[in-house]
């Protein structure tokens, strides 16, 4: 069994991305996720600093130092794109006008509770940043994590350790080891890694699953 | 690809159904959808409730469509225009309800529902029978109504120029309501005299950001 | 003794207006004001359909079908003004940025309650306009409105009859006879027009009056 | 004759008081007004509160004033950047006390205050601890928590280019806060690179209108 890389979740994420969707992607691992979108479908990336239609970084010769996304990278803009103030930005997140936030987690619970704001370590203080409005306010939000924590615990839970970012929020869970929707009757597997049984899978998972009917086998066409 | 434009007025109304609430842009005339309001008529669509700054003047637009009897509810702040006869006489013959509310909380009603938003306090009108039957609250020593979120199933708006993507730039003071019922509307149909290509509009100056549009037809 | 005529109200108005401030002239004989405005003095004008810098009335080869003003009739912007949506014209008006609101009135009380939307007429539908945003959010209410109604009544009463724009809102009246301050003090008489002595003027006035001690004869400087 | 335009960095923070609540624009370094804050490291006024989206990089700006021990309290949603050593060894030391804020309501609590409204009920944090202690309610079956409008009393910006009478415009991703902060203080504070004459700012694309802004200066 080989879990998928980080490439390979930000690459699966990408194929459920539909033309003409406006996509915000959170810091980090979902940034990737713009490096593959399918041909032939034109994605907006919003970015909650004020930007429709984010481009990829920019090349040497198009740096522009007032041209940043949300995690202060530079980027650019594709034409089509526009510049609004924060309000607007986020009037734009919290009013359900962006089809898709995709974000980073540390926990998912079975009801699709989100933990992603804070593991409270008190060498540091917390930030919030735009997580909480982002997992109220789009249409549809979606996680990508790694199934289990370095020393093999679940973050797929019954109920989030860590403090919530917003209550019954995600709709589906992209892990390196399956995809998985969260519904009114649980969690659904969609896709597990070859080579993983369901009753593997459940072992690495605290919330119980269900298996769907139509599932399939988790296979990146992305070299690892 | 994204391509918002759509061939014709009727293709634009497509789905629109009776009973709708429809923000209608436009303050008096200018920045009116008259022909996307001309296609409603058209459309025969019934029992509409229309949220507006006027309740229509003349002939055309909302008057038509108060005179064939399609509109049950205004939510408007100043019904009389120039010329409302259409009007005047659904109201005195009580063939059509009217909401009045103060102009600025029309607008910012809108918002409220466009922003994601409860509801929010505002101080205009209390004291005033159009507090009449709403909460009120001190904040901080100072009166405020509450007031809530005001949403439409369908947004009609006039844009000078318009690009694939739904990108809007108005004219001068017919930008008026149109970005914020942009915003507010399950469904925002967007009539424009120019479609540009996509970029011609300066990203420094887009007046409404195409994630707010759905369909853009040239009339 | 001459009572003021309009154009003389609004021009009394005009005097009153500093350098600079950013200014609402309500529909109707308020907006004659911008007509008198003294020399060396640069006025904002706002309109609340989204305008800041609006003009005079348009020469015939200016007009422009899309530049109206709230009285919906057509007007000009001139250099250094801005248009914006309808949303942040009214956030102008309600949060405190416009300097003064000049509206017209049927009545006013003794403690600067403001009736000006409707005399509820029931032959016509009420409308409210922007008169209760102008009220509660300008940093300064003025109200220009003749002394009395046409058979004599007094329209600056003990408290309004009729229905309530908003409450304790206006801090200055220009009648045809007068320019009245509303204080926690009460009605404080600034001017009275030559010819009329502050006991007739009383007489014409339903709330109590108190003269200034600087009190001064209000003369318009325009032809009548 | 209008002209907002100060000489200096000191006469443009004129009047700013120990105490006072200062909006501070930019996300991240871009649109940040480094020079006015160098201007109020330079004054000397202490016991600040600070809104900003974060809490100072490296050692200018907001670093700098924390560093000074000038800021008695950060309101911000994410203090840490990459260089976050000022405000860690104040928060570390319990020297600078933190109030976070979702991001999306800092602005928009400052747009409330804008607006002339009391509050407004949004559905960010219900359930989490940064709703702990805020009144929540149902609205129509769903729950927001109650938010109070965040006022300055002094905004600092920076702006790409500015007329006499405070018109602004921004360039690209540096406009983020600097509108809503603009609207939401007293006293409202511009520096930018470049005064440009009355009327060379598009009407139709003046992101800040003149009603907004008290100084501008040249840095």
């Amino acid at each position: 069994m080989t879990p998928l890389s980080r490439p390979q979740m930000a690459w699966r994420a990408a194929q459920d991305i539909d033309n003409g969707w406006c996509v915000n992607l959170g810091i980090g691992l979902p940034t990737m996720v713009s490096d593959h979108i399918p041909p032939g479908r034109e994605i907006v990336f919003h970015s909650e600093n004020g930007l429709l239609g984010m481009g990829p970084k920019p090349a040497p010769n198009e740096v522009d130092p007032d041209l940043i996304n949300a995690g202060k990278g530079l980027t650019t803009l594709i034409t089509g794109g526009s510049f609004f103030h924060h309000a607007d930005a986020f009037l734009m997140i919290r009013g359900g006008h962006l089809d898709l936030s995709i974000m980073g987690a540390f926990e998912v619970s079975e009801r699709g509770d989100l933990a992603n704001w804070t593991t409270e370590d008190p060498n540091f203080p917390p930030g919030v940043g735009g997580a909480m409005d982002l997992a109220v306010g789009a249409k549809r939000v979606r996680v990508l994590l790694e199934h289990t924590t370095k020393d093999g615990s679940p973050r797929i839970k019954a109920k989030c350790a860590y403090p919530l970012t917003a209550e019954r929020c995600v709709s589906r869970i992209y892990t390196n080891l399956a995809v998985i929707d969260v519904t009114p009757q649980g969690l659904i597997v969609r896709e597990i890694v070859d080579g993983l049984s369901f009753d593997e899978l459940q072992q690495r998972t605290e919330a119980p699953l269900k298996l769907a009917n139509d599932w399939g086998p988790l296979v990146p066409k992305l070299a690892h | 690809m994204i391509d918002k434009q759509v061939a014709s007025i009727a293709a634009a109304l497509d789905g629109i159904r009776d009973g709708a609430t429809i923000l209608s842009a436009g303050f008096g005339a200018v920045g009116a959808p008259d022909d996307l309001l001309d296609g409603l008529l058209a459309k025969g669509v019934r029992d509409l409730v229309v949220v507006s700054n006027n309740a229509g003047s003349g002939k055309r637009g909302l008057a038509a469509l108060i005179d064939a009897g399609l509109v049950r509810k205004v939510i408007c702040s100043f019904p009389r225009t120039d010329d409302p006869r259409a009007f005047d006489a659904a109201y005195k013959a009580g063939r059509i309800e009217l909401e009045l509310v103060p102009q600025g909380i029309i607008s910012e009603r809108m918002r409220c529902a466009a922003a994601g938003l409860g509801g929010f306090y505002s101080p205009v009108g209390v004291g005033t029978k159009l507090a009449d039957g709403k909460e009120v609250r001190e904040i901080d020593g100072k009166r405020y109504v509450f007031e809530k979120p005001l949403r439409g199933d369908v947004a009609l708006l006039r844009a000078h120029r318009a690009d694939r993507w739904g990108n809007l730039a108005y004219r001068k003071s017919a930008r008026n309501f149109n970005p914020v019922m942009a915003m507010a509307a399950e469904l925002t149909v967007v009539q424009t005299k120019q479609m540009v290509g996509l970029g011609d509009i300066d990203p420094e100056c887009v007046h409404t950001p195409g994630i707010f549009v759905d369909r853009v037809v040239v009339a």
